[in-house]
């Protein structure tokens, strides 16, 4: 299994309910298998799963993307700075 | 004539925001003008949904956010060439009306070299892809406030 | 919405010009955006003439240059009445490279109002009607910067 | 006799050898009339007399205004501020 470490900002953190979380996952697993997955396991992340954004090792990826090995993903809402 | 060397600064930080200091640090002997940006917290918002805010927290995925930051830096470098020096700054924690919570400044030899638009273009960019958010306090409750870009691939 | 007290600034210094003072004394609640425009003194000149600059030696026409200054942040409020603030300052004296001279900057509730373009507004009439004039001291003599701005009747 | 108070600043400053004059015009003088007395007293001004800008109480003025009583008339070259 890959093990990878999750990160929760903004509205999404707070739905989590955690900053941070370590996730055992497939080597073949895509960015929309591992947003299937949160829905399934985490019924509070289910909303917010449609309009997420998602990093991979700090770059934006997307639904077809395969997770690599140890990658540091975060979640997050549409950016708010400035 | 593209300058032999770009200072280039970026970084979140929790504390104030010198203006001074970070336009000494982008302005070299070939120098003549810079165009600063920056944006503050409104105690009042008139437009839109009007209302008062007390204070916003700013959260940043800080080593996103600052590669992001270098990304926009480099934007513009690649946009506007003659850009001799590039500050953007982002600061996080609880910041109250009046506080300057976001810096852009570009420096060029000369004001008609697109200096201004390249300010502006760094903020407008900024607040697309730098992992940056803000929720809002107000006398009512508090508001997460999001915004509305979706990155392509590759940005 | 017009905001009904508009912050302006207006002055001849011999001082170091202080951005972050004039920041803060622009900004009102209702301020969301800055934009500033500084101009330096260059070391080194590329473009037209190529050359050097030991430094640059101001004067003004003080009790003048100060109405005119007025009178250029009379005009950015007129043409964008969404303006908050407007500080408008030049430094005089003996000024030498890297150091800003000079300092328009406009603030409003939000950066999509036309603020950019009224301090690029300010900084191009500032160099057409306020009476101030630049020496240039270099390592081959000394030369009066002269401009080409005629200034029209009412102007 | 009309008792006027001249600024001379930058270039035409260095030529005139002074930053003020104080002058008795006739009351009806003009500008342009100014300028020749300039020329001809001064001769070191006439060069300078084309191009200079001229301000009648710090307003910018122009060849055919009368110069009212005791003006402050200030005489320089096109501004270079900034």
């Amino acid at each position: 299994m890959n093990k990878i470490k999750l990160l929760f900002f903004a509205t999404i953190r707070d739905r989590a309910g955690t900053k941070t979380l370590e996730l055992d996952i497939p080597f073949d697993l895509t960015i929309q298998g591992l947003k299937d997955k949160l829905s399934k396991d985490y019924p509070n992340l289910k909303e917010s799963m449609k309009s997420v954004l998602i990093t991979i090792n700090r770059e934006y990826a997307f639904d077809e993307a395969v997770v690599p090995a140890n990658a540091e993903v975060a979640l997050f809402p549409p950016v708010s700075g400035g | 004539m593209q300058p032999s060397y770009v200072p280039t600064i970026f970084f979140i930080t929790e504390s104030e925001i010198d203006l001074n200091d970070l336009l000494g640090q982008i302005t070299q002997t070939s120098t003549g003008a810079a165009a600063i940006f920056t944006g503050m917290v409104r105690g009042v918002t008139s437009r839109d949904n009007p209302h008062e805010t007390e204070y916003l927290e700013y959260e940043a995925y800080i080593p996103m956010a600052e590669e992001k930051m270098k990304q926009v830096a480099d934007e513009i470098h690649e946009r506007w060439p003659v850009i001799e020096g590039i500050a953007i700054v982002q600061r996080i924690g609880r910041l109250y009306p009046k506080t300057p919570t976001v810096l852009i400044a570009c420096t060029a030899a000369h004001r008609d070299t697109g200096v201004f638009d390249a300010a502006r273009y760094g903020i407008d960019r900024l607040k697309e892809i730098v992992p940056v958010w803000k929720k809002e306090i107000s006398p009512t409750g508090e508001l997460w406030i999001e915004g509305d870009y979706i990155p392509k691939p590759g940005e």
